[in-house]
This record gives C-alpha cells, sequence and structure tokens, in this order.
C-alpha cells in the first residue's frame, strides 16, 4: 500500500506545477482585448456562425468500438500475467474470448463502419 | 567540519530508522521533485536539439544566436512563452479552455513515478505499474477533445476530434501489444519487467509488438507521419489553435514529455531498461539514458524525412491492421511460450 | 484502518446521488451519466464488502459489471443519437413516440 | 494517514457526484464524471483492489466518457434550459431526496458493523493481478465467455443502430416540434427555420 504514495504525490505535484504556471503567466500577460482580438481565429476573415456545428457519426462509431475493444484488452491483462499457471485451459479459453471477438471485427469490416471517406 | 558532518549523518540514521513512514515520505518527494526538474530541462533542451537536427537535415543551421550553439534558446523561449499576450476567446468556455493545457501534461509527468531508470533508481514500483502508464495516456486524450471544443473555434473544434479519435484507436493497439511482453515477463511491474529481460531483451522475441508500439507512440503523441489534424497545411494549428502564450507552451511542453515518457516506456518494455553488458552494476543507468536518446532520435528524425498520412489512411492503418495484427502477435506468443515452459 | 461501514455508506450516497439525477434532470445524457453513477456506486459496495471478507470474488464481479456497463453505454447512447436524429431534441419531455 | 486519504478521496468523489447532477452545461457535468471516476480509483486502491482502479479509469476515465463526450459534441447542445412547470416538481424531489443522501450517510457512517476493519496485508496469492487472472479464469470461467456474446451483441447493436436506415430517409414526423431546436441553439444564435428534420443527412 505504501508504494502508491508517490503517485500521489506525482499527482499533487504536477498539478501544482501547471497550476502555478498558468497562475504566474495570468499576473504577467499583458491584457489589452478588443473585440476584433476576442473574436475567434478564422484566418484573418470574418468569423461567419457559431462554431458548435454537427459533427459526424463516425467519430461516435470509433468511440463504441474504442471502449469494446478496449474491454477486450483490459481482460486480456490478467490472462497474459496469470498465463503460466493457467496453462493450456487458459490459452483455449483466451481463444474462444478472441473468436467470438473477431466475429464481431469481421462484421464491422463489413459493414464498413470506420470507413472515412465512404458516403454513409 | 566532517566530524560535524559524521554525527549529523549519524543522527539522521538514527532518527530514520525509528519512523520509517515519513523518511520514505521524504525520500520519494525528493526524487520526485528531482526528475519534474530535470524532466522540464530535458524537455525544453529536447526541444531545441529538434530544432538543430532538423535544420542541419535541411542543410542550414538551427537556433545559434541566443548563447553558444544557441544553447539558451529554450530558456529564450520560455521566456517569451511567459510574457506573450494572451487571447481568450469571447465565448470560450473559461474553465475547460484552461484545464485543457494541464490535462496535456500532467498524465505525461505522472508516468515518470514507475519508470525504473537504474537497479535501484525508480520512484516507486507498482505491481500493476504498466497499467499506470496506459491509464494516464488515456486521460491524455481529453487534454485534446477540451482543448478543441473549449476554444469555441471551428478549426479547433475539428481538429480536436480528429486527433483524439486518432488517439484512442492507436492507444487500442498500443495497450495489445504491450500484453506480448506480460507474458514472456509474467508481471505487470516495470522492474519485474526489466528483470525478466537480464538475459535477451523482449526485442529479441517480440519484434512485431515492438514495431507496432513505435507506430503506436508516434501516433500517441500526435507527432509526423501522425500529426494530419494539426498539420500546417490542413487545420490552422488544429486543438490548440486559440491558445497563446503559457497555455500554448504547456500543450508545447506536454507534447514534448509524452514523447520522452513514451520513449522511456519503450526502453523499458522492450529494450532491456538498464541491461547492458559492460558497465558495473551501479553506472547501469547510462545504459538506460543512452537507448532512450536513440529512440527519441528516431522520433525527431521521422519527423523531418517521413510524409504525412491522409487521415483515411491513417484510421484504417490503426483499426484494420495494427489491431488485428496486435491480436494475433498475442495469440502466437501465448501459443509459442505455452509450449517453451517447462512442465 | 479503514472500518468496512465508510466505504458502504458512500457508496449508498452515491447510489442516491444517482437516482436523484435521473428523476430530477431532463436531458437525456445527464440521465444517463447518472445511472454510470448508480453502476459504480454498487461497484464500490462489491470491493468494500471483497476487501472485508478477504476474498477476490468482489473485484471479478466489479470487472464483469464494467464489461455490460460498456456494453449498456455503447448500444444507449447509440439509440439517443437516433433519437436525436428523429426529433432534434434530448429532453426527455418531448420525446413522447408512444403518445396516442 | 490512510483513513484520512479514505475521508479526503470519498469527498472528491461525492462532491463531484453532486456537480455531475446539479451543473446546467453537460461537457462540464462529464468532466466532473471523469473527476468522481478518478477519486473512486483512488478509494479502490485504498481498498486493496489495485487492478480494479487502473481498470477503472482505464475504462470509465478514459473510454466512455470519451464517448460520452462525443455525443454531446455530436448532439451540439448548448446549456441545458430550465423552463415549464416541472421546475416547481422537480426542486421538490430534489430536496427530499437531498434529505434522503444526509440521513443515510449520518446513518451509517455512525453505525456499527459486524464485519471487523478491513485487514492490511496484502491479499495472498502474489500481486493483486496476478490472483485476479487465476480466479477469473477459473472458477469464473462462464461469465467470462459470456461477456464476450455480450460484447459482440453491443458491437452489432451499436453499429447496426448508428448506420441503421440511413440509405432509407426516415419518414418526416408530421408535428415534430421545432421547440426543441429553438431550445437547443442558445438564444442569441438566429436559426433559419429548418427544413422538416429526416432529410437524408448524413
Amino acid at each position: 500500500m505504501r508504494e502508491y504514495l508517490p503517485v500521489l504525490m506525482f499527482i499533487i505535484v504536477g498539478i501544482g506545477f501547471a497550476g502555478v504556471t498558468l497562475g504566474v503567466s495570468q499576473f504577467i500577460v499583458p491584457r489589452r482585448s478588443s473585440a476584433k482580438k476576442m473574436a475567434p481565429y478564422e484566418c484573418g476573415v470574418e468569423p461567419v456562425g457559431t462554431a458548435r456545428q454537427r459533427v459526424e457519426i463516425k467519430f461516435y462509431l470509433v468511440a463504441v468500438l474504442f471502449i469494446l475493444f478496449d474491454i477486450e484488452a483490459v481482460f486480456l491483462y490478467p490472462w497474459a500475467v496469470a498465463f503460466r499457471r493457467l496453462g493450456l485451459y487458459g490459452l483455449i479459453e483466451m481463444v474462444l474470448f478472441v473468436a467470438v471477438l473477431l466475429v464481431g471485427y469481421l462484421y464491422l469490416l463489413q459493414k464498413k463502419a470506420l470507413d472515412w471517406n465512404s458516403p454513409s | 567540519m566532517k566530524r560535524l558532518l559524521a554525527d549529523a549523518l549519524q543522527k539522521y540514521h538514527v532518527w530514520a530508522a525509528e519512523h520509517p513512514d515519513p523518511t520514505f515520505a521524504i525520500w520519494a518527494f525528493i526524487k520526485i521533485f528531482i526528475i519534474l526538474n530535470v524532466t522540464l530541462v530535458v524537455v525544453s533542451y529536447l526541444v531545441w536539439a529538434e530544432r538543430k537536427i532538423c535544420g542541419r537535415m535541411q542543410g542550414r543551421f538551427g537556433p545559434n544566436r541566443v548563447g553558444w550553439f544557441g544553447l539558451l534558446q529554450p530558456w529564450a523561449d520560455v521566456v517569451k512563452l511567459f510574457f506573450k499576450e494572451e487571447f481568450v476567446p469571447g465565448s470560450a468556455n473559461k474553465v475547460l479552455y484552461s484545464i485543457a493545457p494541464a490535462l496535456a501534461i500532467v498524465p505525461a509527468l505522472i508516468s515518470f513515478s514507475i519508470v525504473p531508470f537504474g537497479p535501484g533508481l525508480h520512484v516507486t514500483d507498482l505491481n500493476v505499474g504498466l497499467l499506470l502508464f496506459l491509464a494516464m495516456s488515456s486521460i491524455g486524450v481529453y487534454a485534446v477533445t477540451l482543448g478543441g471544443w473549449a476554444s469555441n473555434n471551428k478549426y479547433a473544434l475539428i481538429g480536436g476530434l480528429r486527433s483524439s479519435a486518432q488517439m484512442i484507436s492507436y492507444e487500442l493497439a498500443m495497450g495489445i501489444s504491450t500484453i506480448g511482453v506480460l507474458l514472456l515477463a509474467g508481471s505487470l511491474s516495470m522492474v519485474d519487467i526489466v528483470k525478466a529481460q537480464e538475459h535477451t531483451w523482449f526485442v529479441a522475441f517480440q519484434p512485431v509488438a515492438f514495431l507496432m508500439f513505435m507506430i503506436t507512440a508516434f501516433a500517441e503523441t500526435n507527432r509526423t507521419p501522425f500529426d494530419l489534424p494539426e498539420a500546417e497545411s490542413e487545420l490552422v494549428a488544429g486543438f490548440h489553435t486559440e491558445y497563446s502564450s503559457m497555455k500554448f507552451g504547456l500543450f508545447f511542453l506536454g507534447e514534448y514529455s509524452n514523447v520522452i515518457t513514451i520513449c522511456s516506456i519503450a526502453v523499458t518494455l522492450f529494450l532491456g531498461g538498464w541491461n547492458g553488458p559492460w558497465l558495473p552494476q551501479s553506472l547501469k543507468f547510462l545504459w538506460f539514458f543512452a537507448k532512450l536518446a536513440v529512440l527519441v532520435f528516431v522520433f525527431v528524425w521521422a519527423r523531418w524525412t517521413l510524409p504525412r498520412f491522409r487521415y483515411d489512411q491513417l484510421m484504417d492503418l490503426g483499426w484494420k491492421v495494427l489491431l488485428p495484427v496486435s491480436i494475433a502477435n498475442v495469440m502466437l506468443t501465448a501459443v509459442v511460450v505455452y509450449m517453451r515452459v517447462p512442465r | 484502518m479503514i472500518p468496512t461501514a465508510w466505504p458502504l455508506a458512500v457508496s449508498a450516497v452515491l447510489f442516491t446521488i444517482g437516482i436523484i439525477g435521473v428523476l430530477v434532470r431532463r436531458n437525456a445524457i445527464v440521465i444517463f451519466m447518472s445511472v454510470e453513477l448508480m453502476l459504480n456506486a454498487a461497484n464500490l459496495a462489491f470491493v468494500a464488502f471483497g476487501d472485508a471478507l478477504k476474498t477476490l470474488d468482489g473485484q471479478v464481479f466489479v470487472f464483469f459489471v464494467m464489461a455490460v456497463a460498456a456494453a449498456e453505454v455503447a448500444v444507449g447512447l447509440a439509440i439517443i443519437v437516433n433519437l436525436f436524429r428523429l426529433r432534434e431534441s434530448v429532453f426527455v419531455d418531448e420525446i413522447n413516440l408512444l403518445k396516442g | 494517514m490512510i483513513p484520512a486519504l479514505f475521508i479526503g478521496f470519498s469527498l472528491l468523489l461525492l462532491v463531484s457526484g453532486l456537480m455531475v447532477v446539479l451543473h446546467k452545461s453537460p461537457v462540464t457535468s462529464a468532466m466532473f464524471l471523469v473527476v468522481a471516476f478518478c477519486a473512486l480509483a483512488g478509494i479502490y486502491i485504498l481498498l486493496h483492489a489495485e487492478f480494479i482502479g487502473m481498470v477503472q479509469v482505464i475504462v470509465y476515465a478514459g473510454a466512455i466518457m470519451v464517448l460520452f463526450l462525443f455525443v454531446i459534441m455530436y448532439l451540439n447542445l448548448g446549456h441545458d434550459p430550465e423552463h415549464g412547470a416541472t421546475i416547481l416538481l422537480r426542486r421538490l424531489i430534489g430536496w427530499i431526496a437531498g434529505a434522503l443522501v444526509v440521513l443515510q450517510g449520518a446513518m451509517l457512517f455512525a453505525g456499527r458493523w459486524a464485519l471487523g476493519p478491513t485487514s492490511t496485508e496484502a491479499p495472498p496469492l502474489g500481486g493483486n493481478t496476478q490472483a485476479l487472472g487465476q480466479l477469473l479464469y477459473s472458477r469464473f470461467l462462464f461469465p467470462f465467455e459470456i461477456t464476450s456474446l455480450v460484447l459482440l451483441v453491443a458491437m452489432v447493436g451499436a453499429i447496426v443502430i448508428s448506420k441503421g436506415r440511413s440509405t432509407r430517409t426516415p419518414d418526416p414526423i408530421p408535428h415534430a416540434p421545432h421547440a426543441g431546436l429553438q431550445a437547443v441553439l442558445r438564444p442569441g444564435d438566429t436559426v433559419t427555420p429548418p427544413t422538416p428534420p429526416g432529410g437524408g443527412e448524413a
């Protein structure tokens, strides 16, 4: 339990460093703001419309598939660490697990869910 | 004078023997303080080195005005960044806008707590060490997403989304490519992994995993050839379009310290950490820093030679090549380890 | 050391906060986040009992709860996105497709 | 020392949990949820569940919340407008539930539980992950294999629902209220009356 203390201290020191740097820069920085400077940067052109446009559905799909395969990766960690004691059964179990998810992966490829330039 | 020093040391040993916990905490704090400062200096000189090497590659000198061989250039940059004016876009979400840079640098620094620089030289040795690194790199995605969204700018929003989609796709392949190493080492703790590489480095057993780890390392730090979302020709400056002065400085610092973090993890996992032939036990950490320097040079070298990927090529490579290959590699390693382990 | 009552109390309070979120908020996404809070409160209770009885079963169960929660979020948000496409709003008061 | 850390993490967890529920803008409440998950990971580590703590950060704080952020950005949500009669009723529920929370917390904190304090020594078989791995893949084999099916179903479901009927344009709902769209945009923005939703947009 004691070896986690340095990690916590590192987190606190890291946040402290970032906070101090941002805080100091708040005071030192000259402030001469004007409407022109405050407008969002559009390569010098007059900004048009709000910046909050609709975002494509593909980013949503990437995030979903990331979660599901991340769960698969997380299941692989304890298996990999305890593999020497699990032996053949461990191997067969994991092959089954990965095979089922491979079916999902093939379905994903077949449905072209992640093709960026296909007009969906 | 020497006698004074001797009994001071003696008193310290007595005090340390009585209550171990506070001494452990003080030593940890000293190590952390040293690592934080050394990292910041090394990162700023990595920026200098990159500009020098890039200059040499393009047949010019690179920074040599400020100080001898431009060695004071990083300090000049830091002072400049502190004093530049700050433009916070009008309707930006102030709080998230200023949290994003902190989220870029803090996870990169925290991953240093588990890196074993030398035989005894590590801040802490967790028995879930590698997972802390993966957890911190998955927290790093928020810096990009929030940076893009909070700065209320069209380019920043799209750039931020594209970079975070790229980072999460490659983070997956990175996680799975490290599993081959776990199969061989049998433990998640970084010190055990390095000890397991006493005779042969894991890059010999896992060349494919090492190659994939390096590819995902490039993508994870948003560096060429995977830096399309923030490429100059593409989306102005991607997610840090609206950032200026020290906030941009923190993003910049975060990116470079991420490069060093990922390279030191790659050295620990695949290139045998501090193991090396000739040096005595006490000087082994020189091996670690030599390998780290080689890997960081590869990063800098790739930036000025390789062309940039198009976004769909980049995503296809992540999902359709790296993911299946890394899973196949894990399965293959498992079969080989099962065969070779003596019954 | 940590008496077992403390993590259980925190888990109970967190679960109640999750219920408040589901009841009070109108935005489907925030309702979904409160459901995540409730799931995590249950996970905390599992880990607390697992640690008190010194068995690892609690942690294995939390592992499976996480896997199922991830699958649930994936499909749930797909439904919310589709609802938004149909009705252009994500506020649960206005989504009454089943009304006569 | 350890109880003080535990109280710190729990306070952080409960405060950010409350902020998730109470805050107006969904992105800020999503970020508070990330803080809550990290605090929860800290509590797990204090309760000797190191592997679960790390997995909590990787899966919940690192993956699920990214999906929440992407969906919030996709739905282009501004602040939640507070209007309509439901406000009064909702405030009432809020206060009652708040009182319930405080009462519950106090009662449990004070209550004596039959189980003794948690142990200090690490779990028996070597590292936490190793022991967990052996247990997970020997006694809990069946739920493990079922989980892969659950993930498969979720994958197929998510793809079908989101790519779904984009080829067939969904039939326009006759009285689709534009009020919803108006409520979504901030009052300052002018919007030309949109074509009825359900055009074949991506």
